[in-house]
């Protein structure tokens, strides 16, 4: 079920694939500065705190390698990037050793949403609208902002990592 | 106010001519032997100054200087009367110049480590004018024909030919439009417009090279063999590319051997069939691959001498 | 909120108990069994907290920490219920230190280059506490009883323990307070304050030394003689000063002969009397007078070999 697999330019895939791995790598940097600045290193201890805060996974059913449908997976992987931009986004004064960081992931994720969006609509593949936009939970001390910032980070990094599997194999001559 | 000189235009082209006029009060003026209005240029008199007395009582001279040869001048109005010494009522500033000249070669890169578009361009000939040089963008899809969001200016540093524009301003992956605009007092010049995405510009930074001893327990090395080992910056990472060695024995007139394509990074690298026991100069490039942009320059030269 | 925790001050004097409370709300904390609260600093587990369930349904920790010996340190509430994982709920920032110890030798001098006084001081122990310097002062006359005037704060960069007052904040020749107020959370304190006329405290510049040759046309010259010329920096040209010369032979143990007092200028000085054909090393320092001042520093040292 491959749908409209063939109809993706290579070098869209390409471009998507190099995508993935920078944002894999803003992801990591922000997980270690996050780790090595507040010792906060371990999403296991937080996932209590990210419960109660709303913080919730991207769903990437689509993309799974079993049954994956093209254009549902590139809708799922472009709302996918929006939870986690917007995600990021209400984690801002996160701290000023992190906030570099965050800004550049935010930036490179914001980057990436418009890159499918934009694909999509040249290919006629684009849902009508935008998704709407979820709730994104608050953040009320310095505390939470940056342990939000590690689940975040952690949630991303399965996504990205079914993200890739997906597109290689679509890449995948 | 004593003296005062109004002038056709402060900054005219050099060559064009240029018109002024000094008028000076009545309480300044009313003096015996009627007195006289003198122009300088610099220190230089400057004779064709006509002179009249207004019904209101002040004096006024206009002269014409036919061309303007200097791009700094100073202009000074005098009065004379008598044997008295000059007196100088007023000054002003002349200058003269082109307008820009259109700037050329615009050329942008994209670079990974300071996560900027560093643009640069030939400036074209000096228009001896305080001229802005800023760089204009905006956020496109396709070919640039619509302006999707517009990029702030950057301008350039005084006589600075290059702008870098922020990473927050970029959209990566996305085409924008750059051009340059130069802009002074005498006019407005633009070069032709970029349309480009910024990541298809990346340049590397160069790989680094590094010389490994023969693999210890190894076999015997054979004679005309090195061995080396290189990796790239790590902020380009994520990206897939090529690099390419080039070497050259250190001789006179030597030449480079070219060994392409190459891996983006190597632990261990056996290069063999060179001249035994002779020094020999390596460097390396690497580029963006299979997608476009542009080669890192060449490595620092790693300098080492092949097995006897 | 899930949980938070409260303190009775988040900066205490080192060494002194700290109290915190952390409070679990119902919806995180109803969990089979009954969950535990527990605390860390830094990484260590602080035994001792005391734990018990609010009307409201939260679930409330105290916990008083007797002695805080770190200066920087994070407090971590935890809850454990069952084999789970333990789940951080709320970290706080601890600091401890100390009020500003009272600074000492606060001492001022004009830099009539910079134009400005400049004063500095010694702060004393290390509060551990990020603490402001400001040096606070005001215009007056005499004694300083009355503050004519007030000058604004000059405010210390981060760890720098001197602060310059620009010329047109001060009156010279007429007397200005000035103390230092050093702050932090714990706590402020003031350093004595000094009164004095900034010019009584202006501090030269080195004077500048030059060798000469003996004097062409004149008497040969006699063994054991240099000759020099001195001039001071012009920003203090229209101060009377005057100028002390120390020189000694560059041999162990030599010590230094003094000439004083000399004029702040000289084109032409002769100085005999010394070890023939051995090397001298002179230097020159100058200083207002007759009115008060600060020495100068020596100026560089000049190198010159007396006369065979």
């Amino acid at each position: 079920p491959l749908g409209a697999a063939g109809s993706l330019p290579q070098s869209f895939l390409l471009k998507c694939l190099e995508q993935v791995r920078k944002i894999q790598v803003d992801g990591a940097l922000l997980q270690e500065k996050l780790c090595t600045t507040h010792k906060l290193c371990h999403p296991e201890e937080l996932l209590l705190l990210g419960h109660s805060l709303g913080i919730s996974q991207a769903p990437l059913g689509s993309c799974s390698s079993q049954d994956l449908e093209v254009t549902s997976c590139l809708s799922q992987l472009h709302s996918g990037l929006l939870l986690y931009q917007h995600l990021l986004q209400a984690l801002a004064g996160i701290s000023p050793e992190v906030s570099p960081t965050l800004d550049l992931l935010k930036l490179d994720i914001v980057d990436f949403a418009a890159y499918i969006w934009q694909q999509m609509e040249d290919l006629a593949m684009a849902p009508s609208r935008q998704p709407s936009r979820n709730p994104t939970p608050t953040f009320s001390s310095a505390f939470q902002r940056r342990a939000g910032g590690v689940l975040v980070a952690s949630n991303l990094r399965s996504f990205l990592e079914l993200a890739y599997r997906a597109l290689r194999y679509l890449a995948s001559p | 106010e004593c003296g005062h000189i109004s002038l056709s235009d402060p900054v005219v082209r050099l060559g064009n001519p240029i018109t002024a006029s000094c008028i000076i009060s009545w309480n300044c003026s009313h003096l015996k032997p009627e007195p006289e209005i003198l122009w300088k240029l610099e220190s230089e008199h400057q004779p064709g100054g006509t002179q009249r007395r207004l019904p209101d009582g002040t004096l006024q001279s206009n002269i014409t200087l036919p061309h303007l040869n200097h791009t700094r001048a100073r202009l000074s109005c005098y009065l004379q009367w008598g044997s008295s010494y000059l007196q100088i009522l007023d000054q002003a500033e002349l200058q003269a110049g082109y307008p820009p000249p259109t700037p050329y070669n615009l050329s942008c890169h994209m670079n990974l480590t300071a996560s900027s578009l560093i643009c640069q361009w030939e400036p074209g000939p000096d228009p001896h004018l305080p001229t802005n040089f800023t760089l204009k963008s905006f956020k496109s899809r396709g070919k640039c024909q619509t302006q999707e969001k517009p990029i702030p200016d950057c301008v350039a540093e005084a006589r600075q030919n290059h702008c870098s524009i922020p990473r927050k301003h970029l959209t990566l992956y996305q085409t924008i439009g750059v051009w340059l605009q130069a802009e002074n007092t005498l006019g407005t010049s633009l070069s032709p417009q970029l349309c480009f995405d910024p990541m298809d510009l990346v340049k590397l930074q160069p790989p680094i090279l590094r010389a490994l001893e023969p693999s210890p327990g190894g076999a015997p090395a054979l004679p005309g063999c090195l061995w080396l080992s290189w990796e790239t910056h790590n902020s380009s990472w994520f990206m897939r590319k090529k690099c390419e060695l080039r070497y050259q024995p250190r001789l006179a007139e030597a030449n480079w051997a070219l060994v392409t394509p190459l891996p983006s990074k190597s632990l261990h690298h056996e290069l063999c069939g060179l001249l035994p026991a002779t020094a020999y100069i390596l460097q390396m490039r690497c580029v963006r691959w299979p997608l476009p942009g542009h080669w890192s320059d060449w490595s620092p030269s790693l300098e080492r001498n092949a097995t006897e």
